[in-house]
């Protein structure tokens, strides 16, 4: 029965990422001034790639990155207890609490990173090193947040942090531990890949950065998986620090608060992208290890010394 | 007071000997240094069995035996330092002869082949 | 038995007839020459056996019929038994050895060679004070003959300020010998000291000053002993031989016998003038680049420590003081002897040359049996007696001389062991030829035995520990005895022996041990299978081997500190070797093994310190220290030895280089297996100590931060590397740091989360030093930006890297998740969230390097030099298979393990234990399933692989160069693959990381000794009349520090 | 001039060093145990005249072994680098016919005076050491009188081989015989004050004369450079 929920699950993601993603695009366009593509968009784009009849392969682990990088997104999801006490949406939330959602999240990109590689396009490995190097950056403000409420909170089950925060808004982790989620949501912006911190996709606008060579289905896993990895690690930044999603009374409203929840996180990274110009990625690392590192020092220092 | 005479004049052959050895250049020299440091040490060591009023350890007949003799053994000690001081000066000129024989320098300075 | 006396007269009855004999010929007269020296070393072997067996009572052997004081006196004891055994034993083999080595051959130098045997024997028998001083005249007029033997201008020169400085202190000795036979009344040694009353020492004090100081001169104290230096560069090595294993023995029993005579007068003198040598001559030593003069260096400093312990001894009234320093001293003099004689054979003025010894490479095991027993290494007798001396002194709580003792030991490491890397490393021009003959070759095999035999009894005599168990140890004597056979043969032969020895083991030692036990023995059996690929015996290779293994698991198996000591440097010896054999591993050797012997010293002091406090050898009752104020200390020094073998930052300069430059299939051993024995180490220490401060400092929590940096700076350094090989190095820095950081964290699940990150450790990294060490083996080449695009010329090689990057890397679903989940829990239950948030850091650093490593080799475009390459050889891939076997099986089920080590774990903290439900594993902060992430994992994996298999099973593949390229194809793989400086971006944001703030500590450390080296030596002007002022103002510097009259 | 100064001052040191003996020293007025157990006792013994001399041979027996050897190895050092650098000498001038003649004739009456002292060296002063330093003189007379003379090297080899081992041989006939190696009781003690009396002491003085002079002449022999040497090999 999990694993039906667990497809479910999926395919619900599927859709809503790219609901989002033609809602960004608008976002963008209209930032830009420009009209836009419509909203469906991302629909079209996914389905003509699925449906491509040419294709190549440059060797075994080119085949298999694109598997790797859509087990390691679909894997966050169901690990991750999208809507707090429904069973349909937390499948495989048992499996492990919140550090192996942390490390999964690399099969993906490790996977992607090496079928990248195989094809011996150089751009595949600039913007491999490129985007390992600020993750690495972004990652430590995003521990140190961590460490910080599950100091405050006590555990490492994302279901009883999302339990925690229950009851009334003030008890979300945004007024509990604000330092904490300051500094979970800049570490955030590194993780979506938009400016500032988008100079990872740089070898994108010349020819189109790691996925360079891949196309039709290998690009549609590919693609796929990008619409609901962004969601999943939304989910989880929700989930850690704005309450989480409970099931309400009825799945419509449930369905409203995830939306708008998720909406929200995700668009945060959306206006800090149209408002900012990119950084070089020796920048990105050193800002990232500064302001928001010290925030993430001092939510631990709070957290622990009780203030 | 003879023995304190005789010794005095012994540690000052000694001194002298020593000033010698340490200031002179010349491998010669040096050697002539040693044999007045090694006579010094002689005659300190003669000094110290000497008693006053006795004679030699030398008994005539066995009724002397009462008399008053001086202590044989530095003399016998002495007497082996001697020989083992003209051993070494015999060698350490036999060295200097042969070293300027190589070198044909005796200035102890040309013989720093080994240093450091 | 025989009358000792015959000592002396066969020798100067042999010295006189061969006057007789001068025309009888060469032959006959080193017939002579060895008969007699031959009846010489049975008479004092018959009675040192018979005193050590007690059938024969101590002899006190009036001359002339008269009882002493009115005649001379001999004594032949133990000690002096021993002691002209020893004497007239080297001087046989040197006279031996000389046969085929002296150039021009006269009647004179046997009969010199027989009246320095007498004057030896002499010295060491007499009883007599005037006496004595004709004998070491006698000694030092034939020893001054000795050195002319070739009658150039060096040896005229060093025989003529040798004899010019013993003519100076002689007659200082004479007057002293004078004025003492004044105050007391006799010549005779044991009446003087009986009559010593302390009014008579007083008035005497000038007499026994002089004899004291006499005989002080002629053991060539710094700094005084320029003359003496000469004397060992320009001998000939023969003589260079006796005067370091006989005259300097010897004198050193002269200047006891003054000592005791002058009953504790000047014994703190003595102290301080064998420390000021030891220490002083091994510094200026680190300059010398010529083996004699080297050799010269050592022995005095060596000599300067005989005096420093015996004097020690003596103050201290430690109760087995006899044992150690003779110990000592017959480790000494063989050694040096057979280094001496080995310089004779090879005939290289630089240590630099010595590289031709491989032309007659079995030379090297003597050389290295001399030079690791001087620096008192397992099994020599200096071992033990350095054991006990380091109990005894820590026991009475002298720390200074401990500290001089092992800090003057390592500087001696430093030069010892940098010359075996010239021997072993360098190479000899191609037209010499290095001849040997029987008669040089029995002398420098005999001393070689003698150091190892010599082990065994020393062993025995120990007061403090019961003797340790030899079987290991046997056996690797035994693969010694076996170097002839075919590698292959070796290899399984040891193998057997491991399986042998390991699988009881295994099955019985229980409790934390096992852990270790089994990554050393089946690590060893596993990582030994590459060796089928090597033709040929490869000499050295298995007692090496051997060596290292049975050192590991000696410390496995051992129940008290030396034996425990023991092993652990038996293992660091045998590592040292086999990094040693690697292409460029000199330097990096040497600095392992400075640095693994720094760690011992510290853990020697430790156990020391321990025993001490607690009067046990026991390793169980370790933990009784923690109460002792000594406590904090002997964690200290436990903690900082066992780290220099994890390579904790700091003390991680040696690792890289070591590991990388080993060879192929050395690099896993010494990565995989050998970093865990640190971590045993550690373990053990806080097991028995568990959480101590110094001040308010807990060492724990000053570690924890040592773990994370180490972490930090190993996985950057490791992800800036261009060596593959260095890049696992450091990866393994970074590892043992996450290991030292989970083990300082003193709770259940930091330890269960760093005895688990150990095992899957030894797997992955043993995997791919493997598979690296494959590639490198077809590619001949380190460097990744030389290699590309090889997955598909070695898939199995990739396959083996791609588990084990993402095992190390602990991405679910593979077994280092397990650890990590363990590790994190623990740091939120500790509380040290800055240490964790670094560590977490480092490893998503980790993460970097791991794909540098397989997108450069396996990844990106094959170069045009590797179209023909191969897969690794069998001999490589079989246990990378094994491996992954064993990867993916604890991954599979890692309650299968964790659950066990949990057990272990909870013995000693059993708070905080994970609960488990079938593999569901639960702490008190969160949970994690292994078996279903996995299936999951495999679900997802399955079902998209499918999906896309579906989609475009007819994908055409395409050659190299297809690729989407500015709108062309590349025309060169080098142009188009990323690999050289891969992260440059990160290297001009945290460059400064890459600040060898170590190297540059260490580097200043060693610049200094050697600047001082420098200065000093300017003391060694080579002129003797500076000798003498030198002379002269010794004495009168001591007599005015004796005095206080400064 | 520093080095001079520094030498004074050393020495300046040194010499407090010895007077710090000599300031407490006072010459003693009688005889101690040992020694006036040689003088007392010795006659009864050993029954040499000259107690030096009893003490010299037999009492420290050894240490006159030990001083011959030192000797020995003296000229034999001198004969080592005699052997390796041999025909490195030039012709020197001759003695005059005074200095050769007066040498030849005083020649034997040396040795025959160096006899006299070791031969009588239990009785009167003298004895083996100086008797043998004066037979040396002997030739050293003749050498200096005729510089380019050829003297046989191998006669002085023989003759200090042969007393140093009969020197040993005795000294184990002690062992064997009487008390102790080197105890000259083998013989009867004879007449005291009688040249055939004090047992082997005087048997031993011969030889240690014998030896001595030999040992020195050898010595000079050397040092002249036109003896022929030592047996050599080359290989």
């Amino acid at each position: 029965m999990n694993i039906v929920y667990a497809v479910a699950t999926i395919f619900i993601t599927i859709n809503y990422g790219l609901v989002l993603q033609g809602i960004i695009g608008k976002v963008y366009a209209r930032v830009a001034t420009r009209i836009g593509l419509r909203i469906y968009q991302p629909y079209i784009n996914i389905i003509r790639q699925w449906v491509t009849r040419t294709s190549i392969n440059h060797g075994i682990m080119y085949y298999l990155g694109p598997v790797f990088r859509f087990t390691g997104g679909g894997g966050i999801l169901i690990f991750l207890p999208v809507i707090y006490g429904a069973p349909f949406f937390s499948s495989f939330s048992s499996a492990g609490d919140m550090l192996l959602i942390m490390y999964f999240m690399f099969l993906g990109t490790l996977g992607m990173a090496l079928g990248g590689g195989e094809s011996g396009h150089p751009y595949a490995a600039i913007a491999v090193t490129r985007g390992l190097a600020q993750t690495t950056a972004a990652e430590f403000p995003l521990i140190l947040a961590i460490f910080s409420i599950v100091t405050q909170y006590q555990t490492l089950d994302v279901n009883q942090i999302v339990a925690a925060q229950q009851g009334s808004v003030l008890n979300w982790t945004l007024f509990t531990n604000p330092l904490a989620t300051i500094a979970a949501m800049l570490a955030f912006l590194g993780s979506m890949m938009r400016s500032p911190f988008d100079v990872v996709l740089a070898p994108q606008e010349i020819p189109i950065g790691p996925p360079t060579e891949y196309q039709s289905q290998f690009l549609a896993m590919l693609m796929t998986n990008r619409t609901i990895f962004p969601v999943a690690k939304t989910i989880l930044y929700v989930n850690l620090f704005f309450g989480g999603v409970a099931l309400q009374d009825s799945w419509l409203l449930t369905f409203v608060i995830f939306f708008l929840k998720t909406f929200f996180v995700y668009m945060w990274s959306v206006f800090v992208g149209v408002s900012f110009p990119r950084f070089r990625v020796d920048q990105s690392v050193r800002w990232f290890l500064k302001a928001p590192a010290a925030l993430g020092v001092l939510a631990i220092i709070f957290v622990q010394t009780g203030m | 007071m003879t023995s304190t005479i005789a010794m005095t004049t012994g540690i000052l052959l000694v001194l002298i000997g020593l000033f010698a050895i340490l200031t002179q250049k010349d491998l010669i020299r040096i050697i002539v240094g040693f044999s007045i440091f090694d006579i010094g040490v002689h005659v300190i060591m003669i000094s110290i069995g000497y008693i006053s009023d006795a004679t030699a350890p030398i008994i005539e007949n066995l009724s002397q035996l009462g008399q008053s003799y001086v202590d044989p053994v530095p003399q016998a000690l002495v007497l082996t330092a001697i020989v083992i001081g003209l051993g070494i000066s015999a060698f350490m000129l036999t060295f200097a002869v042969f070293m300027f024989k190589k070198r044909g320098s005796l200035d102890i300075n040309s013989f720093r082949d080994l240093k450091w | 038995m025989v009358e000792p006396v015959y000592l002396i007269v066969v020798a100067l009855g042999a010295a006189f007839s061969l006057g007789l004999l001068r025309k009888a010929g060469f032959v006959m007269h080193h017939l002579v020459l060895l008969l007699s020296l031959a009846t010489m070393t049975a008479i004092s072997a018959q009675w040192t056996v018979g005193l050590f067996t007690g059938s024969v009572s101590p002899a006190a052997i009036p001359t002339a019929g008269f009882s002493p004081p009115i005649s001379i006196n001999l004594q032949m004891g133990k000690t002096e038994g021993f002691l002209t055994l020893l004497v007239n034993l080297s001087v046989f083999l040197s006279s031996l050895f000389m046969i085929k080595t002296v150039k021009r051959r006269s009647v004179y130098v046997p009969m010199l060679m027989l009246v320095f045997a007498s004057g030896l024997n002499g010295i060491i028998m007499t009883r007599d004070l005037f006496n004595l001083f004709v004998f070491i005249e006698i000694m030092s007029i034939a020893l001054a003959g000795l050195i002319v033997l070739n009658g150039d201008i060096q040896q005229l020169g060093a025989g003529f300020k040798y004899i010019l400085a013993g003519a100076l202190t002689s007659g200082l000795m004479l007057i002293g010998i004078i004025f003492t036979y004044h105050t007391t009344g006799s010549l005779n040694i044991d009446t003087i000291a009986n009559a010593l009353t302390p009014e008579l020492k007083a008035v005497g004090y000038a007499g026994l000053f002089l004899i004291f100081i006499g005989v002080l001169i002629e053991l060539k104290p710094f700094p005084v002993n320029g003359f003496g230096l000469d004397v060992y560069e320009s001998a000939h090595p023969a003589v260079g031989a006796v005067v370091s294993a006989g005259a300097a023995t010897a004198t050193l029993y002269a200047f006891a016998k003054i000592a005791i005579m002058s009953g504790d007068l000047f014994l703190e003198l003595s102290m301080v003038v064998g420390a000021v040598t030891f220490v002083g001559m091994n510094v200026v030593a680190l300059q010398q680049k010529i083996a004699n003069r080297l050799l010269g260096y050592s022995s005095l400093s060596q000599v300067g420590l005989l005096v420093l312990v015996w004097s020690l001894v003596k103050w201290q009234n430690i109760a087995n003081g006899d044992l150690i320093v003779l110990g000592l001293l017959v480790t000494h003099a063989f050694a040096k002897a057979t280094l001496f004689w080995l310089s004779g054979i090879i005939q290289k003025e630089k240590i630099e040359d010595w590289g031709i010894i491989k032309q007659r490479i079995y030379l090297l095991f003597p050389f290295a049996i001399a030079l690791l027993a001087l620096i008192g290494l397992p099994p020599f007798p200096s071992f033990f007696a350095k054991w006990e001396l380091i109990m005894a002194l820590a026991a009475n709580q002298s720390h200074l001389a401990i500290a001089l003792i092992l800090g003057g030991s390592l500087v001696e490491a430093v030069y010892l062991m940098r010359w075996f890397g010239h021997a072993f490393k360098n190479t000899a021009a191609e037209d010499e030829t290095l001849s040997v003959s029987f008669c040089q070759l029995l002398p420098v095999f005999a001393g070689g035995l003698l150091l190892i035999g010599l082990g065994y009894p020393a062993s025995l005599l120990s007061a403090t520990a019961s003797p340790i168990p030899w079987m290991l140890t046997a056996f690797v004597l035994f693969t010694f005895a076996m170097e002839f056979l075919p590698a292959k043969i070796k290899n399984i032969i040891v193998m057997a022996a491991i399986a042998w020895y390991g699988y009881p083991l295994l099955t019985t030692i229980g409790g934390y041990r096992v852990i270790f036990a089994g990554i050393f023995v089946i690590g060893a059996l596993v990582t030994m299978i590459p060796g089928f690929s090597h033709k040929g015996n490869r000499l050295g290779f298995y007692p090496s081997l051997t060596m290292m293994f049975a050192g590991l698991i000696g410390i496995i198996e051992a129940k008290e500190t030396m034996s425990f000591f023991f092993y652990w440097e038996m293992m660091t010896v045998g590592s040292y070797f086999l990094i040693l054999r690697g292409k460029n591993s000199k330097p990096h050797a040497l600095s392992y093994f400075l640095f693994s012997l720094g760690g011992a010293y510290l853990i020697l002091a430790a156990f020391g310190y321990s025993f001490g406090q607690t009067t046990s050898v026991s390793l169980d009752t370790l933990s009784q220290v923690a109460s002792t104020p000594y406590a904090a200390l002997v964690m200290l020094f436990l903690s900082i030895g066992f780290m220099t073998k994890t390579a904790s930052v700091g003390l991680h300069i040696w690792l890289p280089g070591a590991h990388a430059e080993a060879e192929s299939d050395v690099s896993p051993m010494v990565s995989g297996i050998l970093l865990k024995a640190g971590i045993f180490g550690l373990l053990m220490t806080f097991i028995a100590l568990g959480d101590q401060k110094i001040g308010f400092v807990d060492i724990a929590y000053v570690l924890s931060w040592v773990g994370a940096i180490s972490a930090l700076v190993g996985n950057y350094l490791a992800a800036m590397q261009e060596d593959a090989k260095r890049l696992l190095a450091y990866s393994s820095v970074g590892q043992m740091g996450y290991a030292l950081f989970g083990l300082s964290l003193m709770s259940h699940l930091g330890w269960l989360g760093a005895l688990s990150l150990s095992v899957i450790h030894f797997t992955y990294k043993v995997i791919l030093f493997l598979a690296v060490g494959g590639i490198v083996y077809r590619l001949k080449t380190k460097n990744m930006y030389e290699m590309g695009g090889l997955i598909r010329k070695m898939p199995i090689t990739f396959f083996a890297v791609l588990v084990s990057i993402i095992a190390l890397s602990g991405i679910p679903p593979l077994a280092g998740f397990g650890g990590r989940w363990v590790a994190y829990n623990a740091v939120i239950e500790k509380g040290w969230m800055l240490q964790g948030a670094i560590i977490g850091f480092s490893g998503i650093i980790a993460f970097l390097y791991l794909f540098r490593l397989i997108h450069t080799i396996f990844l990106g475009q094959l170069k045009d030099a590797h179209r023909k390459v191969k897969e690794a050889p069998l001999p490589f891939l079989l246990p990378q298979m094994l491996l992954i076997g064993l990867v993916m099986f604890l991954s599979s089920r890692p309650h299968t393990f964790l659950a066990p080590i949990g057990e272990i774990v909870k013995e000693f903290k059993p708070d905080g234990a994970l609960t488990w439900t079938g593999p569901l594993a639960q702490s008190h902060l969160g949970y994690w399933d292994g078996v279903m992430v996995m299936w999951v994992f495999m679900g997802l994996f399955a079902a998209n692989f499918a999906l896309l298999f579906i989609m475009n099973r007819r994908a055409q593949p395409v050659k190299q160069f297809n690729i989407v390229y500015a709108a062309e194809r590349p025309a060169r793989p080098e142009t188009t693959h990323f690999a050289y400086n891969f992260f440059a971006p990160y290297r001009r944001a945290l460059g400064f990381l890459e600040y060898p703030l170590a190297t540059h500590f260490f580097d200043g450390i060693t610049d200094f000794l050697h600047a001082a080296a420098g200065f000093i030596r300017r003391l060694y002007t080579g002129n003797g009349q500076t000798y003498l002022f030198q002379i002269v103002a010794f004495v009168v510097v001591v007599f005015l520090l004796a005095n206080g009259g400064f | 001039m520093i080095k001079k100064a520094l030498a004074v001052l050393l020495l300046a040191q040194l010499c407090t060093i010895l007077f710090s003996f000599l300031s407490v020293y006072q010459e003693p007025t009688s005889l101690n145990a040992v020694s006036s157990h040689y003088i007392h006792n010795e006659p009864k013994e050993l029954g040499a005249a000259n107690a030096v001399t009893a003490v010299v041979v037999t009492y420290r027996g050894l240490d006159t072994l030990g001083e011959v050897t030192i000797l020995f190895a003296a000229s034999v050092v001198v004969g080592l680098l005699m052997f390796l650098h041999k025909n490195e000498s030039a012709p020197r001038r001759d003695g005059s016919e005074l200095l050769k003649t007066g040498a030849s004739l005083l020649f034997p009456l040396i040795l025959l005076f160096g006899a006299y002292v070791f031969i009588n060296g239990h009785l009167s002063p003298g004895g083996g050491f100086q008797g043998g330093a004066i037979i040396a003189s002997a030739l050293m007379l003749t050498i200096l009188a005729n510089p380019n003379r050829h003297v046989g090297h191998g006669f002085f080899w023989a003759i200090e081989s042969i007393s140093g081992f009969v020197f040993v041989l005795l000294g184990i006939a002690g062992l064997v015989l009487a008390g102790g190696f080197l105890d000259s009781r083998v013989l009867p003690p004879g007449t005291f004050g009688h040249v055939a009396s004090a047992g082997l002491i005087p048997v031993i003085y011969i030889f240690v004369g014998l030896k001595v002079g030999a040992e020195l002449s050898s010595v000079v022999l050397s040092l002249h450079g036109k003896s022929e040497g030592g047996v050599q090999h080359h290989d």
